[in-house]
């Protein structure tokens, strides 16, 4: 695989894209140049403004082909890659047994008024996602799960109160970055209630989330959409028991 | 319109019966209990509105302090009352503000003086209902006016921006583009204030507050399009949550046309307390039947967490038991829309032909109620594409099976909340699909033991199975146990408890009065 | 399968017999001709392949020679075998090298020695054909070994890229991803060259030349991928054109599984003379009949310039036509993938019911033969979700009429030729409405009085009354008259003409004579 | 209206757009990684990867949202505007009376291989397009059609043989630029043809021209998507009756 590549439409190089958006101006030959003037900026070289709609008197949503001369360099990607084993729960167990001597504790939680619990339950319950059971099944870890629309204070007494070695959050609701204040929100609120060496491991998960903005959040990890309960008891293990 | 299914009415009867019999103890809570929203309510239809400088509504503050003298038990009226007789304030809003500045005391009148104050409360009260009234009247005069919407199903989309300024343009535009019904979503966490917020408000996460003012900002808004469109446009909310009884008096005293009053979605889907909701449920339902609201159940919620398939017999019976208590309440069939949704996994075999068994199961077994019929959601991806075909699909089950209430869904539904091209495009969908295929029901007759009418007819059994369970064991027990939607949900727990009481031998309450009359 | 509509079967005799009628003075007339192509097609048979240094093939070069000689009235068997048992040149193509230099003089055999000769031809022509017989066993074997099409409708998908190193790896991804059909478009402008390009080619614009090593790539990529597969992958390519007879024998010899064939297109959409398209069309098909291709007709093209309501009837006479000039040329019924398309305007009301009555009408009419369903094409725009919802909708009117091959649609038909990703989203959409709603054919029953009965009973009136002008005036006649997708084509003009001869007296052509044995 | 506006997803400003590509490179996180590169460089920020679809061993398309900061300046858009009157057919006949005093030829045509007719007809045939009426129907007008597939070599000898005042071509084949090589070689051969005061008018239209190209490639004039005949009749009257 070479390390530069573009888009492929139909033919290896042709750097063809698809683009759709909205203008908030009236549909004229001036809105489908101003579509044009937005397809340039963006790199399309032709760009063909093929559709475009009247929404309103005050909107045009518009459809655009183009080739983009951008250059992908496949080198310069960063992925936050798994930088753990990927353990079964039989190793993760024997993991915590041998390190800990004690079971694991995680809190989880949808703080917030985030009520999407779904995504939260895949990694705890014992049903888990994806084939892969959830962390109540693993025999060295306590799970405590406390649901919906945790406030961010009733999280921290809680982790006090279970002596949680690990906090698992989901955020799924994402307009208007709720689910960035609220990580912050909540890094900041355990960052005052422990003192650094103690404080719990923080973990966020949703299918909106940047993997790369752990360190922005305060958080020790983030994990994204379709994330298994099997890499996240690997983290936890290599994080806390290894 | 009936009998593609050729149910057996004997069964049908069986089902409804049962529902009845799982129904009626949860009613007889209802009447033995009032609840914190239920009396507030009823000083909101007295005509108490506004909020202090920190934005705790009046009603709540004056509810409090009379809490706090006597207690919940005799409802909020014959101490409200008792202390305007006595030349407290001279009117409710004084009185409250009196009363958080902690200079009122609330006692409880009895005897002659009690039922001159009971005379009042229902006088005020009154008015407010007829207030109702007039606006039920004023919808009527509307529709008249400028026409109905143009066809079933009515196409209904949803506005969320958080912002009701931004709202209302896009709503406007949305009727512009065909929407018959505008649902203004609310934003997360309302359903857990035990309070209604005041005024317009901009802050809302995917979706905008409910308040009396922000209705009536939308609702102008409407009669605006409804004029420019010659058709009147209708507008929802949401009552459900623990404001309910107070939601649903705002939406009649602002005309709102349809509201999301599921009798079980408080407990399953935002842990509010059964014995609370049921009361605060049973009340709202009484408000909107004399506002001649439509209600729209929350069936399809299920599906979102419960597979559609392997569930589809719980939607059966929550809608039986959601019939049950409307109509118990005084909502009209025409009232009843009913949910559920198109929900299967798209990659099972034949899934769109269970789901027209499961949407014809629905519409035959309540032939006479407005069906709401939700999209896909839960199997949207991030595939937009896809996304637009499924809805595609949706739609044609939604016009095969005569489905009253159409959620427009969206290609976003996995990635956002529906941007403004969404709307248009998905409005461009459902138009297609009903002007060049609705009339398919026509040519569609599920042969009598093929898969749909069998399908059908095992929801049907399995639904009774389940409805004997509950009426054995008890409507309470199984929502405990988690039958619906995977969700356990005893009735000792959940929020909202400490606000609901035990009437007391003497409690009144004017608006029930006047509410269980007709 | 048959009997949804209810068809009158005198009226279905009646419009086959009139078919027959119009079509046998045209049987006659391809009797009485020869071309240029059918001439080169019977050298190729005999083996004769290359090109000059030019990329003119042989057999144009010694075909040319012939003519400039003796005339094409005769055929090119007489003089061609005469000059080689002349001992000019030790074969065909040193024959031609040689003529084309101007080194040999071609003659007309008599008597004894034409007999001698007709023998040598019809030895060598008939070598030809017996490898196109040796093909068809080859794969009927390979359909045992691998396994064939998992279900009907076959999904046929085009690859389009003008660079056959480029088509390859697409075409074998599309198969990977349920292509049950691969057709390899052609290029702009090669149905008019009168001489069919050599070797391996990456120059097509918009389709990649149809040659014989390009068949032979293709057909070879796609052997791997149905054994990687386990079903046996089908290649089509196209016949019409000025050079039918000779790609009809190409793709016999290289396997090919299908060809677009029809009667008309050449002549319609081409401007190609209409008695050498006729007489090239039947020798095209002879060759076709022994080789078990299926052929693909073109109704479908009508649509793309006619309204496709105003003309549904002139697409039903011409598949009634293509249907006899297919059977007389010794086509059976599995090998009619007859045309039609959905290419109604969406926004006519009830638009996907006519498509339903349109498409259920070919099925009846036809109910052995596999017939060819095509997608939007003039009615999709820019707007590539609605034209990702169109698509499925067409889909499930293919899969509610039973339609045998399915042309997969692209979102974006009036943009671009297919992308790798327009393919794969377009085999998500007819994966999913074969899945989930393929089965809907059962509950489909059109109301013997409704649209679409009565729809399908008008096309085909109007079909009888237009078949019955059609017989009176003449084929020819009704084809100058605009009769067909708007187009007038006198027999006396267009493209090609002057490659058609009558034939003389003593004409011979070994590979006619074969194929007519049969 | 203000001149400076941004996409508009759900909220004034806010910048969203929708992308969609195919990238030749195996699904992997670091695919999804080179999704979203790719879309940065476009500008989107942040830019959400929703969709990832592996298309066989090779390849994964992509489906991206995200807001995009570049600004569209209304002000700076530049359009073909119309800049000649919009005539009624009566105003045309009367304006080529006026100043000609003999009839308009136009001679139209398909070039190139390409075979798609129904755009030129619309223009030329008196059904016309739109609701109007084509060029045969001005009586002042003399329409030449030679349809499809029609070589530059004929076109120039029609053109010569006609005395054609205006050459009408139409171009819908755009694969490997095919309407822009067959435009060039077209006006090539009548700047050859004719002495530059004697060159007919040329005029190319399709649905896939940028209007904008004429001087680049030779012609007087490009008409796209969705050209109506009286656009057309007006700017020949405009051009060769004033
Ligand atoms: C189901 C659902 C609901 C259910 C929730 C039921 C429940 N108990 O959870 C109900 C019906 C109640 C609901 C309500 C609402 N919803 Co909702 N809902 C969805 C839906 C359809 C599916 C979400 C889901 O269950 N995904 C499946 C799970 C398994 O995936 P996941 O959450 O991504 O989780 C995985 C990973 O992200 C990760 N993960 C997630 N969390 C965590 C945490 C940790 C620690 C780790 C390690 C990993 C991890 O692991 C999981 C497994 O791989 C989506 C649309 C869609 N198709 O995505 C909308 C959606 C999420 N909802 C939305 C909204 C706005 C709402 C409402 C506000 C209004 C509305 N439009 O309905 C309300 C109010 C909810 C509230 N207060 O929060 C929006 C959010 C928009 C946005 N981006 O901001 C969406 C995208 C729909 C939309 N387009 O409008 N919803
Ligand atoms: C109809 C059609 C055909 C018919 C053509 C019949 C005919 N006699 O024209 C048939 C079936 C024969 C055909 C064949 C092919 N087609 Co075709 N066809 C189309 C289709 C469906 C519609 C085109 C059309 O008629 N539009 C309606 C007219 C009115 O619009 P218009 O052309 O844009 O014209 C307007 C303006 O552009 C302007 N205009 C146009 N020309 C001119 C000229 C002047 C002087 C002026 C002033 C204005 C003007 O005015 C017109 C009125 O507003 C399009 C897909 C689509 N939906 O767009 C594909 C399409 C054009 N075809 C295409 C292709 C590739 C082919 C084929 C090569 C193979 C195939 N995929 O089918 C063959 C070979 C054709 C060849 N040799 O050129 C591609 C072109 C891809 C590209 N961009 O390069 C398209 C886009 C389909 C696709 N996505 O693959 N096709
Ligand atoms: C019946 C019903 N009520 C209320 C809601 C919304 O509740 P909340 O505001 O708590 O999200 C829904 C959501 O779909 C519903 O179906
Ligand atoms: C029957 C038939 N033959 C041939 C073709 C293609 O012809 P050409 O290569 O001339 O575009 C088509 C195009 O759709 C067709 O339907």
């Amino acid at each position: 695989m070479s390390t530069l590549v573009r888009p492929y439409g139909d033919t290896t190089g042709d750097g063809m894209v698809q683009i759709s958006f909205t203008l908030p101006v009236p549909h004229s030959k001036r809105a489908e140049g101003a579509a044009q003037q937005l397809a340039a900026k963006m790199g399309l070289d032709p760009a063909l403004v093929v559709h475009a709609r009247p929404m309103g008197p005050d909107f045009t949503f518009f459809v655009v082909y183009g080739r983009v001369h951008h250059l992908v360099d496949l080198d310069a990607v960063e992925v936050i890659e798994r930088d753990y084993p990927l353990l079964t729960p039989k190793e993760v167990n024997a993991a915590i047994k041998r390190s800990l001597s004690r079971r694991l504790v995680v809190l989880g939680a949808c703080i917030g008024t985030d009520a999407h619990t779904v995504g939260i339950d895949a990694i705890l319950n014992i049903k888990g996602f994806a084939g892969e059971k959830g962390l109540e099944y693993y025999r060295e870890i306590k799970v405590v799960n406390m649901g919906a629309q945790v406030s961010v204070p009733q999280l921290v007494d809680r982790a006090v109160a279970e002596q949680a070695d690990a906090v698992l959050v989901s955020q799924v609701v994402t307009q208007r970055d709720a689910h960035l204040l609220n990580t912050r929100e909540m890094s900041a609120a355990f960052g005052e209630a422990f003192p650094a060496e103690k404080r719990p491991l923080l973990v966020v998960g949703g299918p909106r989330f940047d993997e790369a903005m752990a360190g922005e959040l305060g958080v020790d990890r983030i994990f994204g959409r379709g994330t298994t309960p099997g890499e996240v008891a690997s983290f936890l293990a290599h994080r806390l028991a290894s | 319109m009936t009998g593609k299914l050729d149910l057996d009415p004997v069964t049908v009867r069986k089902a409804r019966s049962l529902a009845r019999k799982a129904g009626r103890p949860i009613v007889k809570l209802a009447h033995q209990h009032t609840t914190v929203s239920v009396e507030r309510a009823t000083l909101r239809l007295a005509g108490l509105s506004g909020a202090d400088s920190e934005g705790t509504p009046w009603a709540n503050r004056l509810l409090d302090a009379v809490r706090a003298d006597v207690g919940l038990e005799h409802g909020v009226a014959l101490p409200v009352w008792d202390a305007l007789a006595r030349g407290e304030a001279e009117d409710l809003v004084t009185l409250a503000q009196k009363a958080s500045a902690g200079s009122v005391r609330f006692d409880l009148p009895e005897g002659t003086r009690a039922k001159r104050v009971r005379a009042a409360s229902r006088r005020q009260v009154g008015a407010g209902i007829r207030q109702i009234d007039r606006r039920r009247t004023e919808r009527e005069r509307l529709i008249k006016r400028h026409g109905d919407a143009p066809r079933a199903p009515w196409i209904y989309l949803i506005v969320a921006t958080g912002d009701i300024y931004e709202d209302i343009p896009q709503a406007q535009q949305a009727a512009r583009e065909g929407a018959d019904v505008i649902a203004v979503i609310r934003s997360t966490g309302q359903s857990l204030l035990d309070f209604v917020p005041e005024g317009a408000t901009r802050e809302g996460f995917a979706g905008t507050y409910a308040t009396q003012e922000n209705f009536r900002l939308m609702r102008a808004a409407l009669d605006e399009s409804s004029k420019e469109l010659g058709r009147y446009v209708r507008l929802t909310n949401y009552a459900s949550g623990l404001c309910m009884p107070e939601i649903a008096a705002l939406a009649g005293l602002e005309r709102l046309d349809m509201m999301l009053n599921d009798s079980m979605y408080g407990i399953l889907f935002r842990d509010i307390n059964p014995v609370r909701t049921f009361v605060d449920q049973r009340f709202s339902r009484q408000v909107h039947a004399r506002a001649g609201i439509i209600i729209n159940t929350g069936e399809d919620n299920y599906l979102t967490t419960a597979d559609a398939v392997e569930a589809a017999h719980t939607v059966t019976t929550s809608q039986l038991l959601n019939e049950y208590f409307a109509k118990e309440a005084g909502l009209e069939d025409w009232q009843l829309g009913l949910g559920h949704a198109f929900e299967i996994d798209p990659a099972v075999p034949e899934s769109f032909r269970l789901e027209l068994a499961h949407a014809l199961l629905a519409r035959e077994l309540f032939p006479k109620a407005p069906l709401k019929w939700m999209p896909p959601t839960r199997h949207m991806t991030g595939d937009v594409f896809r996304g637009y075909l499924l809805d595609g699909f949706f739609n044609l089950v939604g016009a095969m099976t005569g489905q009253g209430i159409l959620l427009v869904g969206m290609m976003t539904e996995a990635v956002v909340t529906p941007w403004l091209s969404d709307r248009d495009l998905a409005l461009q969908n459902v138009r297609y699909v009903l002007d060049a295929a609705g009339g398919l029901r026509e040519d569609f007759h599920p042969a009598p033991d093929g898969l749909i009418a069998t399908r059908a007819r095992q929801v049907l059994g399995e639904t009774i199975d389940l409805l004997e369970r509950i009426a054995d064991e008890g409507l309470l027990d199984a929502i405990a146990d988690g039958t619906f939607g995977l969700m356990r949900r005893p009735a000792d727990a959940g929020k909202g408890l400490e606000g609901v009481a035990r009437k007391a031998a003497d409690y009144y309450n004017p608006a029930s009065e006047i509410l269980e009359e007709k």
